[in-house]
């Protein structure tokens, strides 16, 4: 997310950084991309549950780690999975957001990155992928064909109208193909959602075995 | 247990009762040696623990500026607390055993591993004083562990009950049964040299005359194509490249541990930097002069300096030489990661027992010779 | 007796080969540890993007003819143009374009009478929800919009546009 | 070797299996029998002047009230290529298939099944290759509709 | 093998989500231990409908997903479409068109055989390689970044001419990038192909006889890779090619037999070099002039039909068109050259190990994009 107020465009790492100061605005005067960081969050604020003192400092050690190392499961279909090897290669390195290390069984993962096109026949094997994977796990849909289809959902017969239809989706990043920096970007919404988890939603509904909904783990 | 250890722990222990009221004297016999190789232990698995953690992050960077990328620099100053962030997140990952897996098997597996790859650490020797039992046929102790990983391993790849891991579990017996004859033929070209097979005192016979008394350079040829036979052979026992076969990510999936996750997969991730410290750490011990320096005693550049540093310090000083090379050899593993491809299953059977046996056969002749001889 | 002979020599002669060329292939490696890496650290340098480059598109209301040659040309018709009233008072209600469906093929800027539609040089547009991946172009208020203009672009899109009609604003604002 | 000569050849040899020879389109190409067309393609193999070696593809026309499989094959040696086409009817399209004289076809064949409903018969394996097997309907045919959903997941536009 | 012993044979699925299937191709292996008896590759997974979607938009409407056909090389896609449209239309394209398509092309060739060489050392088990070859890779990127604005599909080639002009800086960066890559070529060899690791886990693994890579229809550096000296740019010449001088590189089994996979990577290495020289001898030789032609918006195309064939970097890319008087194509055949390339994988793939299945798969270095369509 770029911040173009200013005379350079910055890049914004966290959104609650920049809410103090959009707030302080007032509404006529914000620019496009100012509206966007509110109502990014605002999504992230309502989803979430009331925090006490006791568990703030235990979410915000869990939420760091889990922010900073998310091991992305190898999940290339089409063309975005290239502009996904090229976000792991030298110039953007996605290592340096200790994401670096594509851990080939979904067992070991907890991100899947759905880069490319979702089609009829692939879309129980992506299931299959995601309910394998273990539990915090998030997604992202990369490319407009993860999102809605992209370039092939007006004709294309045998293609998913986007990833959402299949499995929960955290983050959309559209293009065709979004730049390695776009996908930066999508980690960074991703570890500011992260950062929003705390762990009396776990406590409440899957703490314990018996409460927990029957995943369907093969 | 000699000298600077057994005081420590003793002084240790001391504290500890005098604390609780009790009288040391009156405290029986095996509790105390067992208090004190409790303790021992608990700091060899710290100190595993640091040697994994920090190869962990050392494998990254290096693993980043070998392939012109920087490795992970954001987390922490230099990316330091990347593997902390890992370590606590897998501390609370879902820990899932598939319905199908062999319920016993799948959980014991990870424990056998580690205890194959730990074990080793009881017999090596840090410095002259510090070492935490001083057996002495520690060489044949440290190698024969190596096999009882093999089983862990073995087990993890039959019990989870997926394609991929049996493979994975086969493809190392195949690699064990190869790797083993050459470590063994290196292991004897030292025994050979030295006369003995306690490391401690392989180390001692080590010193005299600089770095020509180390072993690889005490009758020349034979102990240094020797270290390259025991340096292979050791990669091929801690899975690296070019022998990670059982793991051999673009293979079959992950290997062994395809079905592993959470805290299980994290005990394989820590045990196999345990193996390389292990097989660096003998290298060292077994060729390169454990813990004398490789800079000469002469420190002035005149005459000689006699001055003898205390124990405390010695002790220091010998741990700093054996854990710098313990380190070297280590980086050159992972320089090999990040230069060479994997080699096939039949390959490896091929090196070790058409390439490396004869090397070992020939270096052990040549040793035996030359102890005759001299 | 000479077959094992050639044997043992070419054996001897693979050894030999296996060890030159990993050591020459562990020296590649050396010289690049200790060689300056390529990487363009993201969220604090930001990457040379050429003005040229195809990303979100950038709208001006006020010059825009609704004439739906955009909504025509774009293969996933992928943006929706919604006009109230007819003949001279016409005005326009909505302009979305969903970058779900967006191929960014650059045929809708280029076909754009009035030039009022050209694509920037911009990729941030990672949202939580689908339908934040509409972007209401309707919404952004024009002076904003041009701001995020290419700053080398003189020429207009490849095709030189035809007569504009006279409902188009007199002057173009090409370069404010 | 030009379009003519090859046409001569294809006439001296085989009398009756060229139907017509149309030049006024950018490629020339022969409507062929379509029960004759093992016997062209084994012809245009082993032919010494003509040698078309490769098999580039195989292809389906729906052409509203008929069917076309189109071949084309080009040789390496000489350089020059072919366009074979063989009309099928409408309701049942079959026609025998080449893939043991130009093992290229098996693939090709296969596919023109899949997305367009021409059965090749004594074809080894004709299976739906691109396509889940549970698939109703060629997509290729130009009265196809696509279906509502599959598999629980909905087709509907977003 | 051992024929006493009797062990059973077990089907394993190389599913369509595995770390070094090109995308999402799914092999199912009949494995006895860890030897594999016969390989049936599963396609479709990616089965994007484009011949569905050609008949419902129009000739300049398809371009755009020419690009994601072989997204590898999408600048050759362009090429061939709309060399096959112009063909059918009659379009004259000026000279200087016709020469910037030809170095967008080749620009992409060596970005896609790059890519390819990444993912091949990778399965091989080598992880530093597929970084250098990214490397390289990003300068091009960064190029078609300045050249047509986009990073992996470029749209570069319209119906008549191409959509932007070179401007002088992009020509030096693209001077720039070819003397470098000479100086990276000869790193790469050092790493990768002379390593003798490499070469025992490639050579004599795979060998496809010369005359069952034509039966089965294999084109580019597959088929070259087998000794057979066939390359459409010298075949059938087409664009500026006869105004250029380079060689077809063959495969002369320098480590192994002819036609084995070291030969096929090599094929691919020196082409490499070749398209390097050609993209120096169109920089220099680039016609002033116009670089598009006045095409109407709504582009009627008489009803005609024809088959162009150009070499993308993976063998021969042929679009089979008919036109039929509108502006929408009746029927459009793509002969994609990894869907045939792939085809052989079953005759060759017996009786090996299962790395040596992954290696024949790298060799043949396909692209599901285009497998599939």
């Amino acid at each position: 997310m770029l911040d173009r107020s200013g005379e350079q465009p910055r890049v914004i790492r966290r959104l609650d950084g920049e809410i103090a100061r959009i707030q302080a605005k007032p509404p006529a005067e914000r620019t496009f991309q100012e509206q966007r960081i509110l109502s990014l969050y605002e999504q992230l604020c309502e989803g979430r549950m009331e925090r006490n003192v006791l568990v703030l400092p235990v979410d915000a050690v869990l939420n760091w780690a889990r922010a900073w190392s998310l091991w992305p499961v190898t999940f290339g279909l089409a063309c975005c999975a290239i502009e996904m090897m090229a976000t792991g290669g030298p110039k953007t390195d996605i290592d340096r957001f200790g994401a670096g290390a594509f851990r080939p069984s979904p067992r070991q993962s907890d991100l899947m990155i759905v880069a490319g096109t979702l089609t009829y026949k692939m879309a129980p094997r992506l299931r299959r992928v995601y309910d394998q994977m273990a539990e915090p796990r998030y997604v992202i849909a990369m490319g407009g064909c993860a999102i809605a289809g992209g370039p092939y959902a007006r004709h294309g017969y045998h293609v998913v109208k986007g990833v959402d239809r299949v499995v929960p989706v955290d983050v959309y990043i559209p293009g065709c193909p979004p730049r390695p920096e776009a996908l930066l970007d999508g980690i960074m919404r991703l570890q500011d959602k992260i950062r929003q988890d705390t762990i009396l939603r776990v406590w409440r509904e899957g703490f314990w075995p018996w409460k927990r909904k029957k995943s369907t783990k093969s | 247990m000699p000298g600077t250890l057994t005081d420590i722990i003793n002084f240790v222990i001391q504290t500890a009762l005098a604390l609780v009221g009790l009288d040391y004297a009156r405290v029986p016999e095996m509790l105390r040696i067992g208090a004190a190789m409790l303790i021992a232990c608990a700091a060899m698995l710290g100190y595993v623990a640091v040697v994994a953690l920090f190869f962990g992050w050392a494998e990254r960077r290096v693993a980043g500026r070998m392939q012109a990328r920087q490795g992970p620099n954001i987390v922490g100053p230099f990316g330091l607390l990347q593997l902390i962030a890992d370590a606590v997140k897998i501390l609370v990952k879902e820990d899932i055993i598939p319905q199908t897996a062999h319920r016993f098997l799948f959980r014991l597996a990870p424990i056998l591993v580690f205890m194959g790859a730990f074990a080793p650490f009881v017999v090596l020797p840090f410095s002259e004083t510090l070492v935490v039992s001083n057996l002495s046929l520690g060489v044949y102790y440290a190698l024969s562990f190596a096999a009882l990983e093999v089983v862990g391993v073995i087990m993890a790849g039959w019990a989870s009950n997926n394609k991929w891991s049996l493979y994975g579990g086969m493809r190392l017996a195949a690699q064990m049964m190869s790797y083993e004859i050459p470590m063994g033929l290196a292991v004897l070209t030292v025994a050979v040299l030295s006369g003995h097979l306690n490391l401690r005192t392989i180390v001692l016979d080590q010193q005299g005359h600089w770095i020509f008394s180390w072993n690889i350079f005490r009758g020349f040829p034979w102990a240094f194509l020797g270290m390259f036979a025991f340096y292979l052979a050791g990669l091929a026992g801690s899975k690296r490249t070019p022998f990670d076969l059982p793991e051999a990510e673009s293979e079959i999936v992950a290997g062994y541990h395809t079905e592993y996750s959470g805290m299980r997969f994290v005990i394989f991730y820590l045990s196999e930097y345990a193996t390389m410290y292990v097989v660096s750490a003998l290298t060292a011990v077994l060729f390169l002069g454990g813990w004398h320096a490789p800079i000469p005693r002469v420190l002035a550049w005149g005459g000689e300096v006699h001055w003898e540093a205390g124990p405390v310090l010695s002790a220091l000083i010998g741990m700093a030489n054996m854990i710098g090379k313990s380190f070297f050899l280590m980086f050159v593993m992972l320089w090999f990661r990040w230069t060479y491809p994997r080699v096939r299953v039949d390959q490896i059977v091929y090196l070790c027992m058409k390439v490396l046996v004869p090397l070992g056969i020939i270096c052990l002749i040549g040793a035996s010779v030359w102890a005759l001889v001299l | 007796m000479s077959s094992q002979a050639s044997a043992l020599v070419r054996y001897g002669q693979t050894v030999w080969r296996a060890v030159v060329s990993c050591t020459l292939g562990l020296g590649v490696t050396l010289k690049h540890l200790f060689s300056r890496p390529v990487t363009v650290e993201y969220p604090k340098a930001l990457p040379d993007v050429p003005e040229g480059w195809r990303g979100w598109h950038a709208y001006e209301t006020d010059r825009c003819t609704m004439c739906r040659l955009c909504e025509q040309v774009c293969p996933v018709q992928c943006i929706r143009l919604e006009v109230e009233g007819k003949g001279k008072e016409r005005k326009l209600v909505r302009y979305e374009i969903h970058y779900g469906l967006c191929l960014f093929c650059n045929l809708c800027a280029e076909v754009c009478p009035t030039a009022c539609l050209w694509m920037t040089a911009d990729w941030d547009l990672a949202c939580y929800r689908r339908a934040d991946c509409t972007i209401r172009f309707h919404e952004t208020n024009p002076d904003e919009q041009r701001k995020r203009l290419w700053p080398g672009m003189k020429d207009l899109p490849a095709r030189a546009p035809k007569k504009p009609r006279e409902t188009a604003p007199a002057e173009k604002a090409q370069n404010p | 070797m030009e379009a003519k000569e090859i046409h001569e050849i294809l006439i001296q040899h085989l009398p009756g299996c060229v139907r017509e020879f149309r030049t006024t389109t950018a490629d020339p190409f022969w409507v062929v029998e379509s029960e004759r067309i093992r016997e062209v393609a084994a012809f245009l193999k082993d032919h010494p002047a003509l040698q078309f070696d490769m098999l580039q593809a195989v292809t389906g026309v729906d052409r509203g009230e008929c069917f076309e499989a189109v071949y084309h094959l080009t040789s390496l040696r000489f350089g020059h290529s072919v366009t074979l086409k063989a009309v099928l009817s409408h309701e049942a399209p079959s026609i025998a298939t080449i893939s043991d004289i130009y093992p290229a076809a098996n693939w090709h064949e296969r596919e023109t099944y899949d997305l367009l409903g021409i059965v090749f018969t004594g074809h080894p394996d004709l299976r739906r290759i691109l396509l889940p097997d549970d698939w109703e309907g060629h997509p290729l045919r130009k009265d196809y509709v696509a279906p509502e959903s599959y598999h629980g997941i909905s087709n509907a536009p977003d | 093998m051992v024929q006493s012993l009797k062990t059973d044979e077990i089907l394993v699925n190389m599913g369509p989500q595995h770390p070094s299937t090109h995308g999402v191709l799914r092999c199912l292996l009949k494995t006895d231990g860890e030897w594999v008896r016969e390989v049936w590759p599963y396609i479709g997974y990616l089965h994007r409908c484009k011949e569905k979607i050609a008949e419902k938009v129009s000739y300049i409407q398809f371009m755009p997903y020419t690009d994601r056909l072989d997204y590898l090389a999408s600048a050759n896609n362009n090429l061939g479409w709309a060399m096959a449209v112009e063909r059918l239309a009659a379009i004259e394209v000026p000279e200087r068109a016709v020469w910037l398509r030809v170095l967008a092309a080749e620009l992409n060739r060596i970005a896609s055989h790059l890519l390819s060489y990444g993912t091949f050392g990778m399965e091989a088990g080598a992880f530093t390689p597929f970084f250098y070859g990214f490397r390289e890779r990003e300068t091009i990127v960064s190029i078609f970044d300045q050249l047509c604005g986009a990073r992996l599909t470029y749209h570069y080639a319209r119906i008549g001419g191409v959509m932007r002009d070179l401007s002088p800086e992009t020509a030096k960066a693209i001077r720039r990038f070819l003397d470098e890559m000479d100086r990276r070529w000869v790193e790469y060899n050092t790493l990768l192909s002379d390593n003798e690791i490499f070469v025992r886990r490639t050579a004599n693994v795979g060998i496809i006889p010369a005359d069952l890579a034509i039966a089965y229809g294999l084109t580019g550096p597959v088929l070259r890779g087998s000794g057979v000296a066939h390359d459409i740019r010298k075949a059938v010449p087409y664009a500026c090619y006869p105004k250029l001088d380079f060689q077809v590189c063959i495969g002369q089994g320098l480590k192994g037999t002819v036609g084995d996979s070291w030969d096929r990577y090599w094929v691919r290495m020196l082409e490499i070099r070749e398209s390097v020289k050609i993209c120096r001898q169109v920089l220099d030789g680039l016609p002033e002039g116009p670089y598009q032609t006045k095409v109407p918006r709504i582009l009627k195309v008489p009803a005609n039909e024809a088959y162009v064939r150009t070499e993308a970097p993976r063998g021969e890319l042929g679009f089979y068109v008919i036109s039929d008087g509108t502006d929408k194509p009746w029927r459009c055949r793509i002969r994609a050259p990894s869907f045939c390339n792939l085809s052989i994988l079953n005759r060759i793939a017996r009786n090996c190990l299962v790395a040596d299945v992954i290696m024949i798969l790298g060799s043949i270095d396909v692209v599901m994009g285009e497998v599939d369509r």
